[in-house]
């Protein structure tokens, strides 16, 4: 396999064309007739995602830094480039975006029926833009991608969703861009500063990570940013346009904000926040605040998911107590949180994608998501109900599935670093089977007492096809995710190193101002 | 070629563009005057969406193409000295740039609208031009005497303009209101000049700027010629709170007019602004003095106008309050006083033009040019029922609203990293708020094109777009677009043209109020 | 002398000016202008603008009052006695406003008092010695302000235009 | 660099080369066999759902018997499901055989590949092997094939047959991934494992809504234990940086006697325990769980997973030595919980009510065993407990399918469960009749049964304790041994009643019902002749050596064969106890020895048996329809103490409520109020801004006067 | 008495902003605007007495500017009047909020 990478030189062409190739997926995609188009886009991201399979062996594990790197100078009076790279933080995030990306697309088929085309070509731009944000490494890229997944998710919402996708959709909107506009100054101000020091603009990531920053302009630069990534993880406080956006939006929308849109955020924490604010991220008042934060997440709206009336709303506020179990273990700052945060990451995009897909599907089925109107479907479909029990035991983290080996893990740290707050934030384990469980039971279980119920069809085979490899990958990561944890190791060693050499650094400034205060010539400067 | 001004004739080639653009203004009013007469029949879908209806609107363009050409030789003239009336450097060339363009897209969008409304097409089109070379004289100008009159050939073509159609009562309600405010600030702008004048003793920005920098001048006739000057230009530019007039107008006058009038007007006013600020009032002394002032003015107006605009239900009225708030922006600019703030604000000025102007086009063809269905429920449905129009006005609203990927996101990047060199952060952060705040009106449009249904079928369903229109909308979106996507080439023209403006006041390392 | 002749004309001028906000009819407003103009005129003689007295006189006074007196009257407002200021506490407010505006450009006159004419000022006696009243602006308006000169002929251009425009009655 | 001890982390490889010679027998197979025995049946199970769903969607049910012949669906389970069990426990005897053969002191680890390496923590999917686990391996498969067998014949009839052995069979590899796991997360696995399929199986008839809730309260009480569990896990990791059996007790040793972390790690753990365990105060799932299937109930809830709690402790028998709190609440909380089943027990007459709250009690008397360092003892108690309860259990469901069937005939609405509906089935139901009266005076502790040996010693043992040299709380082990006694003689009487209300007096099943009952097919009734075998003699391979020497020849065995044979896993644990508590005393508190109070206790317990027979015999029942109501404490014994309703009141309702209060103030008014607020202030802050704009220009002047104002006076002043 | 001079511009200029501010009548409004201009012409000429001609100059543009604005502003006023037959801008509130 790797040899065959090699002789097509696929780690030269491979990120460029994961984020180009949906793009010009675009052009197809309009030009095929009404009923073709959405086989033409399926098989568009499928062969997207095939190329992306070669990363997986084409990715070098032993190294932590970034790997298949290219810079392309773009706007050089402002030092931005075209630069991208993959580490093993974000391997596994493109390769879920591929992933989820023509699953979703393949899940729409039924869903959408007008306005095809425009759908599709809008999942493809946001396809491409999330990929991007994955493989940027300079930060105006990683910006312009980072909004730019917003505009095709907002007509994704606002065209195709419920009936109040019009407030979902703004809602979505200006909250992200409310984040993501603040960190934008604080990048301006990271750059500011890199021009300072090293007297030329650049955004290059690399290069950001070179300026010298006071620890109070660290704390302005972490809560910009962190605001920005909390606001799309989402984050407690900054959570509430999840819960609309999900329920409003169309299927294959809610599949792609869940699976991987929300990894946007924690992704930049990991990539961005941790790395070029090392200083405050390990503050103790700023990881606590957003342990404390994550903690609530997890066991608040577990709580609030409890008693949602709405499947999908449930699904989508107990995305919002996973994402709280990655940045528990990303503010764990140590191997087992941050692997485990990012394993969560990964099992969240497939357990939650699927759990969406299927509220999707039983959605086109009876046109209702109000689970009081469901009951005992196991008896008429049990295809469905075997997969959505799959997947809800998944989405709790039942040991065997992919959930439990993250959310573990993600424990695991923290509870080295946060004690009482894990042990709380452990609690969620039960609160995830007092959401989940109910609603299986009133959806699936109970008596088939509605003679609409009795009517749902089984899963048909596109469907299975959807669903299938999802279930796989949620058992098989369960039992075997060492090759995952293999590939990140040594990225999110990297980081650890960034904070373990900033602390030392701090300390050694510090002490030079304690220790030398009479030097008064420049002599050192 | 090198000027000096030693002799007259070296005025004229310095101020050829003008020129052009005056002549052939005359020439359209003489044309207009003899020319055939074109009885408007009732059959003129054809002609309308040829854009053949009009013969002086191609004359005018013409006129322009002249005037372009001027500008680009006027590249190969190198400027002696720099403390001649006439500036012939980049800046003012660039700043020309601005105008023709914003002048041929205004022409170029109003044909049909002229037609329809059966506006006399001879001065319309030549004030127009004569506004445009008003525009001009006032970029060009290091005397604020030059200045002051070019300001005022704009501002009386513009006030005609706003009032042109006799027909409109609110054409005429605007142009009065229009007028009489403008004349008001004049008078506030003019007591600047005479109190500039009477603290240094000339009223050449170059001068003056060297009065002051060497400690002389009457610093207290100065600084109340500050805050005067500041007055009349902020009227001009329309900041809060001397922004009154200019949801009124935008509305009430020709569409088309408010279209290139909210881009040039706009432009003109910024430019010498900056001028007049950077080179005349640059030295840090004076800095210092109205630095302050245009902070609040601008984060008042950025405040404001977003929050009015907020409320709008007419689409004019909308984007009259958000060119207010583009006001606010490009104030910033001005606060930050440094090379890359006044090569922003070019830039911005640029794909401001661009987009404002294209969206205003759109505007008009779904109000089947007259002033029909201007609210904003009158779109419902639009986006679907004119897919290719739907998508344009779009991304124009994304780039005004400054969405990655628009040439309105770049120029927003340059005017925040013109705001960073000096330090402005808080400034920045009433940018990027008030920017949200923005998205929502400027989203809210494009949720009732694309995501209402409509409750009536087909009321887009007669919108024409004539050739000259369909032109300019292309040219918007591509440049737009390009800008947005490869912003290098545009971006380097606009900081070449910064070089050798004069003294940057900026960079006041945490000053901030 | 000149002094007392300059505060006779300066309380006519402010008198006149009052006037012109205080008149009930808009012929009023226009004579009490007329006056105040006048006035203003002498002014610039006791000034040593003597060129521009007499412009203003007949340009000012003349032309342009005339064109206001004829649109009065063609708009037939000439017997509009109309008390049409606004509100009190609105023209309190703005008293107010314009007197603290006066204030404070008066405070900024009174900090550089001066009184003697300075080379500048010398040097237009020795224009107006040389070349006359008319010869010493036109020096300067056809030499260094040349361009702006020719550039109030494009205003003026415009102006007639826009004036054609708007004032011609009807449609086409 | 990233554990905090210091400790290198590795898996018990260390341990192979020492136990080269014991030679495993493909020991992967007996967990793989169940699980190639769930796949075969799940995919049969799926294939049947869908014609049954399609049956279902036309408005009927599939009704089996209507076909003549059973389809493939239904009879290949009841080969493969058994057929697995059976090969699994034939490999499990050959390695417990093998074993038996060497002296193995050191587990023998496999390893079959690396689970989680996080680089900072690692863990392999490993098997481990010792005497405990495979004992374990044993009753599970053993057992296990047993119950398989009996439920061939027991849900021949049920439409969702193949499901429900899918279920079995996964639960038995989630059991024995549970016992043989090499490490707490393995273990952990396992451990979460069966009580998923406990889940799956309590709701098995999960068309009925109660039996839905009863699974879904089964998993959330559960994992309340497991997040005991869990942060057990955590602590555990904190102190020795790995989580594998071996490498933590060989460093566990070395901790200090009583330290507050090993205290919080045991009391954790034995959270978990008492989650799966059902001890108090989470014991309300289990009787609950008896709405699955009764051979569910029996394999389940009675013989393995049930147990699994008692396992734990064992497991980590070091940790529990080291902490002498951790150990007393372990035996307190285990006495109590066999007090309070007990009593509950008195009153019930749904007969699996009965055996549910009796499983309970004899749960709590393992604790206590391995509360007061008994470790061999609780896990013998726990052997014979899975022998005579399966089949107590199986028995049930056989009078309970009887019952079932002749009240289905005669279209009576019946709870065919309830013992007030019974009487004198010991004429329709010899076999049943009689091996259940053998595995009551197993559970009564009479000797010579099992249950004897078993109970008997956890109750001397914890006399023995409290009597101990250094015993930390000798008052308290004392009270806990008084408790015992007296739990004891409550299950000789509630067993009985048990017994008298289903088998004797008069039958008050009806005149029609009673010809249709019958005795249970073969199939049904050969393992609870298998069970009631070993009900007899289990007990004799752990025979007290005082016993032994007293009575002579009662056995060819040796004394305490289980207590050698457990040697290696638990002799850490009693050497740390002896070094801190030294020796246990020889003498009961109110005087006599082991030999004496076992005599006494099954005197007792004798008594007990034979005086209420007499007593309940001539008891007049009525039938449950017209049944009084009951009063005083009989009422509140009957009502469980009300404890489901207090939990109810406490904690469920005022959970339901403060989410209904997140939900709809916290998050709808607060956060989102904010939020829209937000939004809606803007415009209403525009809108009021916009009331500038009069349309009048001196309304505009003014405004830009008072701005030409402000300017002026800033940049002047 | 160019300080006078000065002193009077400014109050005749305030006195302007006054008459714009209060003043209903558009062609009264237009007269007041006219005084602020006078105003300025006389700082101009007061300052030119110091500086030299240009102040001058300066006026005569400005009146220049008077009359073209005159033209256009009386030609817009006709064309308010016959829409609204009457001059009070009070009158004029089509366009508003």
């Amino acid at each position: 396999m790797t040899t065959l990478l090699d002789f097509v030189s696929y780690s030269d062409w491979v990120l460029h064309t994961l984020i180009w190739m949906p793009i010009l997926g675009i052009i197809p995609v309009l030009w095929a007739d009404e009923q073709r188009v959405k086989h033409v886009a399926f098989w568009w991201s499928a062969v997207v995602f095939i190329l992306s399979l070669g990363l997986w062996w084409a990715f070098d594990p032993t190294v932590g830094g970034m790997q298949m790197e290219s810079a392309t100078p773009w706007i050089e009076s402002w030092g931005v480039s075209y630069s991208l790279g993959i580490d093993g933080i974000s391997l596994f995030m493109v390769m879920l975006t591929t992933f989820m990306a023509s699953i979703s697309i393949l899940a729409s088929f039924n869903y959408i029926q007008d306005r095809q085309r425009p759908f599709y070509a809008l999942m493809l731009i946001l396809e491409a833009g999330v990929v991007g944000v994955f493989l940027a490494t300079d930060l105006f890229l990683f910006y312009v991608f980072f909004e730019l997944t917003l505009v095709p998710m907002y007509f994704i919402i606002g065209i195709w969703g419920g009936a109040r996708r019009i407030y979902a959709a703004i809602k979505f909107f200006l909250y992200t861009a409310l984040g993501s506009l603040l960190m934008l100054v604080g990048i301006l101000y990271l750059v500011y500063r890199a021009k300072m020091f090293i007297g030329a603009p650049t955004f290059a990531y690399s290069d950001l990570l070179q300026v010298p920053l006071s620890g109070t302009e660290q704390l302005w630069l972490f809560g910009a940013f962190a605001l920005a990534f909390s606001v799309k993880i989402p984050v407690f406080p900054f959570h509430t346009w999840l819960p609309d956006a999900h329920v409003e939006a169309p299927t294959p929308g809610s599949v792609i904000l869940a699976a991987v849109l929300l990894k946007m955020g924690t992704y930049g924490f990991m990539r961005f926040l941790l790395p070029l604010f090392p200083i405050a991220a390990q503050h103790p008042v700023v990881v606590t605040t957003m342990l404390v934060l994550a903690v609530i997440g997890i066991i608040y709206t577990a709580c609030v998911a409890a008693v949602q009336s709405d499947a999908k709303k449930l699904v989508a506020y107990t995305s919002v107590a996973h994402m709280g179990f990655v940045v528990l273990g990303i503010f764990a700052l140590n191997l087992n949180g941050l692997q485990g945060g990012l394993i969560v990451m990964i099992s969240h995009g497939i357990s939650t994608g699927a759990l969406f897909l299927l509220l999707g599907m039983l959605y086109e089925r009876r046109h209702t998501r109000e689970i009081q109107e469901f009951g005992g479907i196991a008896r008429v479909a049990p295809w469905f109900a075997t997969a959505f029990v799959i997947t809800a035991l998944a989405s709790i983290g039942v040991p065997g599935t992919s959930g439990f080996i993250g959310e573990f893990l993600a424990l695991l740290g923290a509870f080295e670093t946060h004690k009482v707050l894990t042990l709380v934030a452990t609690l969620g384990v039960i609160f995830a089977a007092y959401y989940m469980l109910p609603m299986v039971q009133r959806v699936f279980f109970n008596p088939l007492d509605k003679q609409e119920n009795r009517e749902i069809e089984d899963l048909s085979k596109r469907e299975l096809a959807i669903l299938a490899p999802l279930c796989a990958l949620m058992i098989w990561i369960g039992w075997n995710p060492t090759p995952l944890l293999d590939r990140m190791e040594p990225s999110v060693q990297v980081v650890l190193e960034r904070l373990d050499e900033a602390i030392l650094e701090d300390q050694a400034r510090v002490g030079d101002e304690v220790n030398e205060p009479q030097v008064v010539d420049g002599g050192q400067e | 070629m090198i000027i000096d001004f030693s002799r007259q004739l070296h005025y004229v080639w310095a101020l050829l563009p003008e020129i052009i653009l005056c002549v052939s203004g005359m020439v359209i009013l003489v044309v207009g005057v003899t020319g055939r007469y074109r009885e408007a029949h009732l059959a003129v879908e054809e002609e309308l969406e040829s854009g053949r209806s009009d013969d002086l609107g191609w004359l005018a363009l013409l006129g322009l193409l002249g005037a372009a050409l001027a500008n680009a030789w006027l590249y190969g003239v190198t400027e002696v000295g720099v403390n001649s009336m006439i500036a012939v450097d980049r800046f003012r060339l660039f700043s020309n740039w601005i105008f023709l363009l914003a002048a041929v897209l205004g022409i170029l969008i109003s044909f049909a609208y002229v037609y329809r409304q059966r506006l006399q097409a001879g001065e319309f089109y030549a004030l127009i031009l004569f506004a445009t070379a008003g525009m001009m004289f006032m970029v060009g100008a290091r005397d604020l005497i030059v200045v002051f009159l070019g300001l005022e050939v704009m501002s009386i073509a513009v006030y005609a303009l706003t009032a042109f159609n006799r027909r409109d009562r609110k054409s005429a309600e605007a142009g009065l209101k229009y007028f009489l405010l403008g004349a008001f600030s004049t008078g506030f702008l003019l007591y600047g000049i005479a109190l500039v004048y009477g603290a240094t003793g000339s009223t050449n920005v170059a001068v003056i700027g060297e009065i002051i920098s060497s400690g002389e001048g009457s610093r207290s006739l100065l600084s109340a010629a500050v805050a005067l000057l500041t007055i009349g230009f902020a009227f001009k530019v329309s900041a809060i709170p001397f922004h009154m007039w200019t949801p009124d107008v935008y509305e009430g006058a020709p569409a088309p007019v408010t279209a290139w009038m909210s881009a040039a007007v706009k432009a003109a006013g910024f430019v010498a602004f900056l001028r007049v600020f950077m080179v005349g009032f640059g030295d840090h002394s004076i800095y210092a003095l109205w630095y302050p002032i245009l902070w609040w003015l601008a984060a008042i107006t950025m405040v404001g106008a977003n929050l009015i605009a907020l409320v709008q239900t007419n689409i004019k009225r909308m984007l009259a309050y958000s060119s207010i708030a583009h006001a606010g922006y490009l104030l910033v600019a001005i606060t930050a006083a440094n090379e890359a703030a006044a090569a922003g604000m070019l830039f911005y000025l640029l794909v401001y033009t661009l987009m404002n102007i294209g969206a205003f086009a759109i505007v008009m063809s779904v109000s089947h040019h007259s002033e029909e269905r201007l609210y904003i429920d009158d779109y419902v449905g639009f986006g679907w029922s004119q897919p290719l129009l739907g998508v344009f006005l779009t991304v124009f609203l994304l780039s005004l609203a400054g969405f990655p990927g628009t040439g309105g996101f770049m120029g927003k990047i340059y005017l925040l990293l013109g705001a960073a060199e000096s330090d402005l952060w808080t400034l920045s952060v009433i940018l990027v708020l008030t920017t949200v705040v923005s998205y929502w009106y400027y989203l809210r449009i494009a949720w009732v094109m694309w995501m209402k249904d409509p409750e009536t079928e087909g009321q887009h369903d007669r919108i024409i777009v004539p050739l000259p229109m369909r032109f300019a909308l292309l040219v918007s979106v591509g440049l737009i677009l390009y800008i947005g996507i490869l912003p290098s080439g545009a971006l380097e023209f606009a900081r070449a043209s910064i070089e050798g403006l004069g003294t940057f006041g900026g960079g006041l390392i945490g000053q901030g109020p | 002398m000149i002094e007392v002749l300059f505060y006779v004309f300066a309380a006519v001028a402010l008198g006149g000016a009052l006037g012109v906000v205080w008149a009930k009819s808009p012929v009023g407003s226009l004579l009490y202008m007329v006056a105040t103009l006048a006035s203003l005129a002498c002014i610039f003689v006791l000034l040593e603008a003597h060129f521009l007295a007499a412009i203003q006189v007949i340009v000012y006074a003349g032309a342009i009052m005339v064109l206001f007196l004829f649109v009065i009257m063609l708009l037939n407002l000439g017997h509009d006695y109309q008390w049409d200021l606004k509100g009190g506490a609105f023209s309190l407010l703005s008293f107010v406003i314009i007197g603290l505006m006066a204030g404070v450009l008066v405070r900024q006159f009174g900090e550089n008092a001066i009184t003697e004419p300075t080379a500048g000022g010398r040097a237009i006696d020795a224009a107006l010695a040389q070349h006359g009243a008319v010869g010493a602006i036109a020096q300067s308006l056809y030499t260094t302000y040349v361009v702006p000169f020719e550039i109030t002929g494009v205003l003026l251009l415009v102006a007639i235009v826009g004036a054609l425009v708007l004032a011609k009655k009807g449609g086409r | 660099m990233y554990n905090a001890l210091g400790i290198s982390v590795q898996g018990g490889q260390a341990t192979v080369e020492t136990a080269a010679q014991f030679q495993p027998f493909f020991p992967g197979l007996i967990i793989l066999l169940p699980l190639i025995g769930f796949l075969i049946n799940g995919a049969l199970a799926l294939r049947h759902a869908q014609v049954s769903a399609s049956a279902v969607r036309l408005g009927g049910e599939l009704d089996l018997d209507e076909g003549g012949h059973l389809p493939a669906t239904h009879t290949l389970p009841s080969y493969v499901a058994p057929g697995v069990m059976l090969v699994a426990f034939l490999i499990a005897s050959v390695n417990f055989a093998r074993m038996l053969s060497v002296e193995l002191h050191d587990p023998h680890v496999i390893e079959y590949w690396t689970w989680i390496a996080t680089g900072a923590f690692t863990v392999e999917a490993a098997i481990q092997l010792d005497q405990l686990s495979i004992l374990m391996t044993m009753i599970v498969t053993g057992v296990g094939f047993l119950i398989h067998l009996f439920s061939v014949g027991y849900m021949r009839d049920d439409a969702g047959y193949p499901r429900y052995f899918s279920y079995l069979n996964l639960f038995i590899f989630f059991m024995l991934v549970l016992v043989m796991g090499a490490s707490y997360p393995l273990m952990f696995v396992g451990w979460e494992g069966v009580g998923l399929c406990s889940y799956l199986l309590i709701g098995f008839w999960f068309s009925d809504r109660e039996k839905s809730d009863a699974g879904k309260k089964a998993f959330i009480v559960n994992r309340i234990g497991d997040v005991g569990f869990l942060i057990a896990m955590f602590l555990l990791f904190g102190m020795f940086g790995t989580l594998d059996f071996v490498p933590l007790f060989s460093q566990a040793a070395d901790l200090e006697y009583g330290s507050r972390l090993v205290t919080a790690v045991t009391l954790f753990l034995f959270l978990g325990a008492a989650g799966k365990s059902a001890q108090i105060p989470l014991y309300v799932w289990l009787p609950d769980a008896m709405a699955g299937p009764t051979p569910v109930s029996a394999l389940i809830h009675a013989a393995t997973m049930v147990t699994a709690g008692v396992y734990l402790v064992a497991r980590s028998s070091v940790l529990y030595a080291l902490s002498p709190i951790a150990s007393a609440t372990v035996a307190g909380v285990g006495v109590l919980t066999a007090l309070f089943a007990a009593t509950i027990a008195l009153k019930q007459n749904d007969i699996k009510k009965v055996l549910a709250y009796s499983t309970i009690s004899q749960l709590g008397y393992m604790f206590v065993g391995v509360g007061v360092g008994a470790y061999a003892a609780g896990i013998f108690h726990l052997m014979t407990h899975a022998f005579f309860k399966a089949l107590l259990f199986l028995g049930a469901g056989a009078v309970i399918h009887s019952m079932h069937h002749s009240l289905h005939r005669t279209n009576n609405h019946q709870d065919p469960q309830d013992m007030r509906n019974m009487g004198g089935l010991r004429t329709f139901m010899p076999i049943t009749w009689g091996t259940m009266w053998v595995a009551t005076f197993a559970i009564s502790g009479i000797w010579p049964f099992a249950g004897f040996f078993s109970k008997d010693e956890i109750i001397w043992q914890t006399a023995a304790f409290g009597g101990a040299a250094k015993a930390p709380y000798p008052m308290l082990y004392q009270v806990y041994w008084v408790i015992a006694l007296v739990a004891a003689i409550l299950t000789a009487f509630y067993m009985t009643r048990m017994m008298v209300m289903t088998f004797h007096g008069a039958s008050r099943t009806g005149v029609e019902e009673v010809k249709h009952l019958h005795e249970s097919p073969p199939v049904m009734w050969i393992p609870l002749i298998a069970l009631a075998l070993f009900s007899v003699v289990a007990g004799w391979i752990n025979v007290p050596e005082a016993l032994r020497e007293t009575f002579i020849g009662l056995g060819p065995l040796t004394g305490e064969w289980l207590h050698h044979w457990l040697e290696p896993i638990t002799e850490q644990a009693h050497h740390i106890q002896e070094l801190n508590l030294g020796e246990v005393a020889e003498q009961a508190p109110f005087g006599g020895g082991e030999v004496t109070w076992a005599l006494v206790s099954t005197t007792l317990a004798l008594v007990t048996v034979l005086a209420s027979f007499q007593f309940l015999r001539r008891q007049n029942v009525k039938v449950a329809a017209e049944d009084t109501e009951l009063s005083g404490l009989s009422k509140v014994l009957y009502n469980k103490w009300y404890v489901d309703e207090i939990y109810d009141r406490l904690i469920v309702q005022p959970l339901i409520k403060s989410s209904r209060f997140c939900w709809k103030v916290i998050d709808a008014r607060v956060i989102d109020g904010v939020v829209n607020g937000v939004g809606w202030a803007a415009r209403a802050l525009g809108f009021i801004v916009s009331m500038f704009q009069t349309g009048t220009v001196n309304m505009y002047a003014f405004v830009l006067t008072i701005g030409a104002l402000i300017i002026l006076g800033v940049s002047v002043f | 008495m160019i300080t006078e001079a000065l002193v009077l511009s400014a109050m005749i200029f305030v006195l302007g902003t006054f008459g714009v501010l209060v003043r209903r009548n558009a062609i009264i409004m237009f007269l007041c605007i006219e005084l602020q201009l006078n105003a300025v012409n006389l700082a101009f000429i007061a300052f030119s007495r110091l500086m030299g001609i240009d102040g001058q100059v300066f006026v005569f543009f400005v009146m220049t500017v008077a009359a073209a604005e005159a033209a256009v502003g009386l030609a817009i006023i006709i064309s308010v009047f016959r829409h609204y037959e009457t001059v009070n801008v009070d009158n004029f509130k089509l366009l508003r909020w």
